[in-house]
């Protein structure tokens, strides 16, 4: 099974439902209007994460990129599909199997603060894992830790200092010297950046290149910042309220992005070189999971939405140049026309 | 020139706290002028969002306004009586929050929190100051005002509630808006539709504008003059094109070279070395000194404010500059 | 709203049931009904007839189960002492315990937010340590000891007001109450004092810590900036927030002070459901400590009901019905 | 004139026949009357019925009192006494019925319209003192009333000094003075009973001049009470005795242990000495005087002098600690034995005191007290009478005029069918004293039987049975302007105070 | 709120609660009155002149003296006697003891107790939440009296009874405080972080979870051992608390409270007051601990 891809999303589904209970099931018998109510966190999704990848997860907030990660990294269960590490399925796994797929695959979430237990040491947060797991003989936990955290760009002698006497910068690199403890081969990165100063961010990016290399590692980086994922990924995947719209690389995706909703990311980005412009958003508002829209989910926010994508679902389909899109307009245009359109109909 | 709408004088907001003095706001002089819509940036905790406090009065305890002047039109706004400050709070100068989610009032409709600004300036009528209120509403954008009044904030959504703050400010038709990193909670495409409702209403009234930013590109979109502070100072200033094209002080280039469009895509990225020092502990002389590879020891004094024509700096090294 | 009525209705139907469960087992446990009922001389055969005309020959379960049933017909049976059905009784007394306790509610309320408003608007002053230091003060007397040193001043030392019973009534609209009444709320004073100064310092400290925790809220300052005034600021935006936690423990301590006005009660002879209840204790009057407890527990729920639905017309963001 | 009285207890109906404990009998006998009526020493004087003669050993003929009318105008006719008399054993859900004083009755009779004529079933000496003591109803009234026609007044309708006015549950009763009352005339207009169960605040009470009178006024406030001009004490040595209970018919008792605390095999309660030794420890007047603040008197025998049944020669036992110590030396147990003592602790003024007294007493005297533990009466009498303690201290209040029935039931041997010992919690059992006490009761010669139930207390509390301590002397206060007649039976009722001119 | 997160520090626990204790006057006053108290408390038997709790010392000959009497054998009654004529200096001493003694004891046992319930209730949720949380309901709506009542019975008199008693009346605020806390607390990136570690449940609830959802629970604690001394006192004034020859504090206002207005006023005042500075002092330096560790209210 060498050519398997590491990681391996299919047709991945999470709902979160709430159960009526027995109450609401007892209003229902008299007439109450009440049902289930369902969040399609995530909608049947296809991903592929290969060794030594760096995979981009953009989109809005509550599109879904944190339910997919944590599925991807073995954490939260799915509801449909399944995730394949090294070809195997997850669920399948058991025993030893499943505790080495569960440490090869890590996560470092947005918020550095709350990632860190505030009582314990340095030294106890990055060395508790291997520890337990029996990676570092109990001894020689203290050295193990001081390397990790020189690695990640910690002064050593930090390590019996608790986590709030560190700046975000130095909290994020105690997570990510955490991470790096239990040997894993892919890191999900939850809006890792985010909370950081521009200044910082760059530090932290750049380490995450540098361990990158070091280390073989994967990541599956999830972000709404586009610039970042512009900067540091090999691939990009584009999601829209539980789905993936499109994806590709980043020069391609960004040059000639062919989903009107990736096109809109785009369009309005902010940036330094592009002074004193004029804004063209999108109109409308994100809809709601609880119910989303029929069809193709963008479809009321669309400037070219036709009848068809009120009534049916656009499949992710290649659209040239390696891109693959979800979006009905490009059968109908063709994939160049559809985002020439898009882009005269906005100017 | 005419007289600016704000002119801010060697403004110093302090924190005494028991473990020292923080200098939130040291020493910061700028202008806004009219119709002119500034950018003020900065890394977190340089001092923006107090800078917009001071002006307003609002500083919390145990901060304040330690010294400088604040003229608003000419008039003198500190040490002004809270009853007098009522009167420009609101009315003159309106201020919008960064967290939409966290600005309005949870328990009050929207309405009561429009009507109440309305009569809390204007002696008119409770139909009219609903009436008022209503079309505020409709001028950000929000389809059927007149029903979502009686709406509670947490029936909007994030970018609606941002868009209420904003018709919030706009009741009066003040002369100035502070606007503290209004779009910095919400998703890019709601981000946009805010920045472009601003952009237009800021034009449509004539209005003078406080953007406070940490990202230099949404300064970039809308301003016409940049600050850039950094440890509580104003580092550097300037039209918005030269000082992102030209960036004089150290600080600034750095900011910019920091973010990833700096680079080419996998390039190493190029962050500022070090950190920003704990605002209890700043180095004297300029703050920035430490994390400088221009550095020398006249540094360890404190740099004067450099005014060259329309830009200014504070920094023995600027990178070279030339008028354009 | 239907499925929250629902809810609460089964939940209220489990809670009764066990309540009346574990009463009839402690009681039963605590000693013999017989022994404090009969007089001391009777003979053999009385107690036999009255053991008899109790129904306490038969089996437990098996009295308990005729007690479920016949409750579930209304009925919650006869005082052993009183030979009164157990309802009667327990509503002949409550109307002086709901005057008791409301007053005292009336009195902690009327009294605890301004005090809770002065200190939380200015913590730390001498006022703030004032108030709140006399708080801790109404949270460490016990209120036994605070009833009786009550008497003593006023009753015996100064002779201003009356210790004991409920004095004259008057009526009102239909109600009685000695409310009405100069004497009746001459008598009243007291046993409310006693009653409400531990709740008094309850309020003053939740409205304290509300007014400490709102005041740096976001809103608060927004509500600034749009140039209200501190009043309505206060008065408006911060209490309407304070009053849910407010109105969240005040509906429990209602019914707590309801249920536990026992102390107060028996020491100002005050003739309310406590006392009964105490008095029913000590002479193992079981039926009506069930049916005591089961009001009791009734008026928890509805009292319950009652601050959830006054909560969700204070608080727009609770929707009945919802879990949690 | 008006009265308000500040009362402990609280009735637990108005029906006066629904119980017969004495919180219920301080309502009725102010509204209700008994053909018989009792002085402040339990002396029987005749009130409803003038006169009574015993026919043969099993016929009574009994005269009413002539002009008595019902508060509703109606007059008492022996119906309503015959009614009423039937009507006592039929109360529902009665907890005290008076149905053990009706219970020798086989026939009634009206012969006329003021005399009865009683068959019982065996010949009862004390026939009239049982029946004597039912209060009595009128027929016309009673007979569809229920016990909330009575709570309500509708059926409150006595022959008594009082009207019954309104009952207001926990708070107050209050009573119209009857000015067709076929006795003495009443100094008060109005009445008003105020329930304050608490000792100190109904102390209070009559301190801040909220009530004219209280009644159990605790020992303790004696001293103070009668210091403060404008307030006058009544008081009165009642025929409440109070007694420590003995464990000594068994072989082994719970709460008795070898000085090391492990238990003993054999109870040293069983002999005679050791209880006399116990009784001799106890320094009874140095309770009385430092616990009860003088409210009470040394006893040493049920009844105190003055009730009959009484006997001069048997005196309290003298505090002798060294009489005592070699008592305790002959019955082998020089060196003491550990004991527990057990108490209520709101059944009487200073009951856990007292019991703490005699604790120090019996460690004084070489005795290792493990522990006294006080309880609530609940919680106590249910333990006491399931004999779960060995030395506990309760009280027996006599309100007959003999001391007859409190002997039947503290010390004959238990037997549910005799109706014998029923509050004999210890199973104390005496053939010799069951059978003197039967002879007693037989007896219908008042002057012979007195003289036998003195015999039969002599004899038995030679054996010292029970250790008593002490009568209670209990309390009235009131303000300078009222008077009122402390009596043994502890009642408190508006008619026996007076105003003062 | 990056920029503001130095000024919330989180220390060691204890250097936060000592140094906002010693940073108000009042709450370093109750401090050290809390200490003095509990140490005389346990030095207790070394200090008093009379060991109460034994009766063959005692005589009721010298019941009711007043303060600053002679005894019979020449020991001077300082605050005078009480009814069975014990030194109250050294019934207070001991009342103290025994007060303090059960106050600390059941709020220790009912913390551990509430927590383990609270912990569970929160992580497993569900229906064992449920049925945990519905009996919390129940045990803080049954009147203590109740309770205290029927237990009583069923075990008879004692200080361990009591102590049970006040148990099972405070386990259920603890359980709903650790509940609370740790709701909120589970749902932290930390704890996600350490399952992503393979860390074990229990691990994760007593290693993680736990030490997290202590600091309201130690003032709820210390606030819960002022009350419990309160309740005991009030079951001992209703006459079902502790063995009347070992008085606790509340038992001997209780006794001394019938004579309050007979003019012996010492018997019940001077506990009254002791009982008074006790729980005040617990409270107000619990209180201060309160604010420190209010997170939404900060440092001053
Ligand atoms: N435990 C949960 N229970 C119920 N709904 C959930 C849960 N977790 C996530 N959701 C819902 O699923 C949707 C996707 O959430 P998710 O956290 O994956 O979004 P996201 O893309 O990571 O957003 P953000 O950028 O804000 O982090 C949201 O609507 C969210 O409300
Ligand atoms: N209430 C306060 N007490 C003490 N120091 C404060 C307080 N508020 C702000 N400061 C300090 O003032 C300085 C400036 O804060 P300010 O909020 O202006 O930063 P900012 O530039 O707006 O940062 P951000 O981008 O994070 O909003 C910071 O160092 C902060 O620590
Ligand atoms: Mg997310
Ligand atoms: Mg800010």
């Amino acid at each position: 099974m060498m050519d398997a891809p590491l990681l391996e999303a299919r047709g991945v589904s999470r709902r979160f439902s709430r159960k009526l209970d027995y109450a609401e099931k007892i209003a229902r018998m008299f007439g109450a209007n009440l049902s289930e109510r369902t969040v399609h966190a995530v909608d049947q999704v296809d991903l592929t994460v290969n060794r030594g990848e760096v995979v981009g997860l953009v989109g809005e907030s509550g599109c879904g990129k944190s339910t997919l990660g944590r599925m991807m990294a073995g954490i939260m269960p799915t509801s449909d599909g399944e995730v394949r590490w090294k070809g195997k399925s997850l669920s399948a796994l058991t025993g030893a199997d499943k505790r080495q797929a569960r440490l090869a695959a890590q996560m470092i979430f947005q918020d550095p603060m709350s990632t860190l237990n505030p009582r314990k040491r340095v030294i106890d947060l990055i060395g508790e894992a291997p520890r337990v797991h029996g990676l570092v003989p109990d001894g020689n936990v203290r050295d193990y830790v001081a390397k990790l955290a020189e690695r990640v760009g910690l002064d050593p002698s930090y390590l019996d200092r608790y986590p709030h006497q560190f700046s975000g910068g130095q909290r994020q690199r105690i997570g990510i010297a955490r991470a790096l403890a239990v040997k894993p081969e892919l890191i999900v990165c939850d809006e890792s950046v985010a909370a950081l100063d521009v200044s910082i961010q760059a530090q932290i990016l750049n380490l995450f290149m540098d361990l990158k290399k070091e280390f073989g590692l994967t990541y599956l980086f999830i972000s709404h910042d586009l610039s970042v994922v512009k900067h540091i990924c090999d691939r990009v995947v584009v999601m829209y309220l539980g789905r993936v719209v499109e994806t590709g690389t980043p020069d391609e995706l960004f040059s000639s992005p062919k989903h009107p909703y990736t096109q809109a990311l785009i369009r309005e980005l902010p940036s330094i070189t592009d002074r004193r412009r004029d804004f063209t958003p999108i109109r409308g508002e994100i809809p709601s999971p609880l119910n989303p829209p029929s069809g193709c989910h963008f479809h009321p926010r669309c400037p070219f939405a036709i009848e068809r994508c009120q009534r049916e679902r656009p499949l992710l389909e290649p659209a040239g140049n390696g891109q693959m899109s979800a979006c009905h307009l490009k059968d109908l245009l063709g994939s160049a026309g559809a985002s020439k359109l898009a882009q005269s109909a906005n100017v | 020139m005419t007289q600016p709408v704000l002119d801010v004088r060697n403004l110093s907001t302090h924190f005494p706290t028991r473990r020292g003095v923080i200098k939130a706001v040291d020493d910061v002089s700028f202008q806004v002028g009219q119709r002119e819509i500034v950018g003020l940036v900065g890394e977190s905790g340089s001092g923006k969002s107090i800078t917009g406090f001071s002006i307003l009065g609002l500083v919390d305890p145990p901060g304040r306004v330690v010294s400088g002047s604040i003229r608003f039109q000419g008039e003198e706004l500190t040490g002004l009586p809270q009853k007098a400050m009522r009167t420009i709070r609101g009315k003159r100068i309106a201020m919008i929050f960064q967290d939409p989610m966290m600005t309005l009032n949870p328990v009050l409709s929207v309405g009561t929190q429009m009507i109440e600004t309305v009569l809390a300036h204007d002696n008119v009528s409770r139909a009219e100051a609903r009436a008022r209120s209503r079309d505020a509403l409709g001028l950000v954008g929000i389809p059927s005002p007149d029903e979502r009044l009686d709406a509670y904030p947490h029936q909007f959504s994030g970018g609606m509630r941002q868009r209420v703050a904003i018709a919030i400010a706009l009741l009066h038709r003040p002369e100035l808006i502070i606007a503290d990193e209004p779009t910095t909670a919400l998703d890019v495409t709601i981000q946009s539709q805010i920045l472009f409702e601003i952009k237009r209403l800021a034009n449509e009234f004539s209005m003078a504008l406080i953007w406070i930013s940490h990202d230099l590109g949404v300064v970039a979109a809308l301003a016409d003059r940049v600050m850039v502070m950094y440890a509580g100072k104003i580092v550097e200033a300037g039209p918005v094109d030269d000082v992102l094209a030209r960036p004089a002080h150290p600080y600034t280039v750095g900011l910019m070279q920091a973010i990833p469009a700096a680079v080419p895509r996998g390039e190493p990225l190029k962050p500022i070395p070090g950190m920003a020092p704990s605002p209890l502990a700043r180095p004297s002389g300029c703050a920035f000194r430490d994390r400088c590879d221009r550095a020398t020891d006249i540094c360890a004094t404190p740099p004067a404010l450099d005014l060259s024509e329309a830009r200014e700096w504070r920094c023995f090294h600027p990178k070279e500059w030339r008028a354009a | 709203m239907s499925v929250f009525v629902i809810r609460r209705l089964m939940q209220s139907i489990a809670v009764l049931v066990v309540t009346a469960l574990i009463v009839f087992l402690g009681v039963y446990a605590i000693g013999d009904p017989i022994e404090m009922l009969i007089s001391h001389d009777a003979s053999p055969a009385e107690r036999a007839q009255v053991i008899l005309s109790l129904g306490l020959d038969r089996p437990l379960w098996q009295q308990f189960f005729t007690f479920c049933w016949n409750a579930l017909h209304g009925d919650l049976g006869r005082s052993f002492v009183f030979n009164k059905p157990t309802i009667t009784l327990i509503f002949e007394r409550l109307p002086a315990t709901l005057e008791l306790t409301l007053t005292g509610l009336v009195f902690a309320l009327a009294l605890g937010i301004p005090l809770g408003l002065i200190s939380g608007l200015k913590p730390n002053s001498v006022t703030d340590e004032a108030i709140m230091t006399g708080s801790i003060l109404g949270f460490s007397l016990p209120g036994f000891w605070q009833g009786m040193m009550l008497i003593m001043i006023f009753s015996v030392w100064l002779g201003w007001l009356p210790s004991t019973g409920r004095g004259e009534m008057g009526s009102f609209l239909g109600i009685h109450s000695s409310l009405f009444t100069l004497d009746g709320l001459k008598h009243l004073i007291l046993p409310a004092i006693n009653l409400s100064l531990f709740k008094l310092s309850l309020v003053i400290r939740l409205t304290r810590t509300g007014v400490r925790e709102t005041m740096p809220l976001d809103f608060v300052k927004f509500a600034r900036a749009k140039g209200i005034s501190e009043r309505r600021i206060v008065f408006v935006h911060v209490l309407k927030n304070i009053l849910i936690p407010l109105i969240t423990v005040i509906g429990m301590e209602l019914g707590s002070m309801l249920a536990f006005a026992v102390v107060t009660e028996t020491i100002f002879a005050w003739p309310g459901i406590g006392k009964l209840l105490i008095d029913s204790i000590m002479r193992l009057d079981r039926p009506v400590v069930v049916a005591y407890l089961l009001v009791i527990v009734s008026l928890f729920i509805l009292i319950n009901f009652a601050v959830d639905i006054l909560y969700s017309l204070i608080d727009p963001r609770v929707r009945l019905g919802d879990q949690s | 004139a008006d009265l308000t009285i500040g009362s402990s207890t609280e009735p637990s109906s108005i029906d006066p026949q629904f119980s017969r404990t004495g919180n219920n009998q301080n309502i009725a006998m102010q509204v209700f009357d008994r053909l018989l009526e009792t002085d402040t020493t339990i002396g029987i004087h005749p009130a409803l019925a003038v006169s009574w003669k015993n026919v043969d050993p099993t016929t009574w003929e009994v005269k009413l009192r002539d002009g008595v009318k019902f508060h509703d105008g109606s007059p008492l006719t022996a119906e309503d006494v015959i009614f009423s008399l039937t009507r006592a054993k039929n109360i529902p859900n009665s907890p005290a019925p008076f149905s053990g004083n009706v219970a020798a009755i086989a026939s009634m009779k009206a012969v006329d319209d003021l005399t009865i004529e009683f068959k019982t079933k065996t010949p009862a000496p004390d026939f009239i003192e049982q029946i004597g003591f039912v209060y009595i109803v009128s027929k016309k009234v009673a007979e569809k009333a229920t016990i909330e026609d009575f709570n309500s007044g509708k059926a409150a309708i006595g022959t008594g000094a009082y009207k019954f006015k309104s009952w207001t549950p926990g708070d107050n009763i209050s009573l119209t003075r009857n000015d067709a009352f076929w006795g003495k005339k009443q100094d008060f207009d109005n009445v008003t009973i105020k329930f304050i169960s608490n000792d100190a605040s109904r102390v209070a009470a009559l301190r801040s001049g909220a009530v004219d009178l209280i009644d159990a006024v605790p020992p303790r406030d004696i001293k103070t009470l009668t210091g403060i001009s404008g307030l006058k004490v009544f008081s009165i040595p009642s025929a409440r005795l109070i007694y420590l209970a003995i464990d000594s018919a068994r072989d082994k008792t719970p709460f008795v242990t070898d000085k090391d605390g492990k238990p003993l095999d054999k109870n040293p309660l069983k002999d005679k000495r050791v209880r006399q030794a116990l009784s001799n420890l106890i320094n009874r007047q140095l309770i009385v005087d430092r616990i009860l603040e003088g409210s009470g008197e040394p006893a040493g025998q049920l009844v105190p002098a003055g009730v009959a049944g009484s006997d001069p020669t048997v005196t309290a036992p003298a505090y002798a600690p060294d009489a005592a110590k070699k008592l305790l030396a002959d019955a082998g147990y020089a060196g003491g034995f550990g004991i527990t003592l057990h108490t209520s602790n709101d059944r009487f003024p200073g009951d856990a005191d007292i019991a703490q007294a005699l604790g120090q007493m019996f460690a004084r005297g070489g005795l290792k007290v493990n522990g006294v533990v006080a309880q609530p009466y609940n919680v106590y009498t249910k333990a006491a009478s399931a004999q779960e303690y060995s030395a506990f201290i309760f009280s027996l209040g006599n309100s007959t005029p003999t001391s007859a029935t409190g002997l039947r039931n503290l010390l004959m041997t238990v037997n549910k069918e005799a109706g014998t010992g029923s509050f004999n919690r210890t199973q104390y059992s005496d053939k010799v004293f069951d059978d003197m006490m039967r002879q007693t009761m037989a007896e219908f010669d008042p002057e012979k039987r007195i003289q036998l139930l003195q015999e039969a207390t002599k004899y038995v509390f030679e054996d010292t049975p029970i250790i008593p301590l002490y009568w209670q002397k209990i309390h009235w206060a009131g303000k300078a302007k009222v008077s009122y007649e402390a009596n043994m039976t502890e009642d408190t009722s508006a008619t026996l105070a007076k105003l003062v001119k | 709120m990056s920029a503001l997160s130095f000024l919330s520090r989180e220390d060691a626990l204890s250097a936060r609660l000592l140094r906002g204790i010693a940073s108000s006057p009042k709450a370093l006053f109750g401090g050290i009155i809390c200490l003095i108290l509990l140490l005389t408390a346990v030095l207790g038997p070394l200090l008093t002149p009379q060991n109460p709790y034994d009766l063959a010392v005692l005589d009721i000959l010298d019941a009711k003296l007043p303060p600053g009497s002679q005894s019979m054998d020449g020991l001077t009654y300082w605050l005078g006697t009480d009814g069975q004529g014990r030194d109250m200096l050294s019934a207070m001493i001991y009342g103290l003891r025994t007060s303090l003694g059960v106050g600390l004891f059941s709020g220790i046992v009912a913390l551990i107790v509430g927590t383990v319930l609270g912990l569970i209730a929160a992580y497993y949720g569900g229906r064992i939440d449920a049925l945990i949380m519905r009996v919390v309901d129940l045990m803080l709506g049954l009147p203590t009296i109740l309770v205290a009542l029927m237990l009583l019975a069923l075990l008879g008199q004692g200080l361990w009874k009591v102590v049970f008693a006040l148990v099972l009346v405070q386990w259920a605020t603890f359980a709903r405080a650790v509940r609370s806390a740790a709701l909120v607390e589970k749902n932290k990136d930390y704890i996600e972080a350490a399952v992503t570690l393979g860390i074990s449940t229990p691990r994760i609830l007593l290693g993680h979870l736990l030490p997290n959802c202590l600091p309201p629970l130690i003032v709820i604690g210390m606030l819960q051992v002022a009350n419990a001394i309160s309740a005991e006192a009030t079951l001992s004034f209703l006459g079902i608390g502790l063995p009347i020859t070992q008085p606790s504090l509340g038992l001997l206002i209780a006794n001394g409270y019938q004579v309050l207005m007979s003019g012996e006023y010492w018997i019940s005042v001077y506990p009254g007051l002791l009982l008074l500075t006790l729980v005040f002092s617990i409270n107000i330096t619990g209180d201060r601990c309160r604010e420190i560790l209010n997170p939404r209210l900060g440092e001053r």
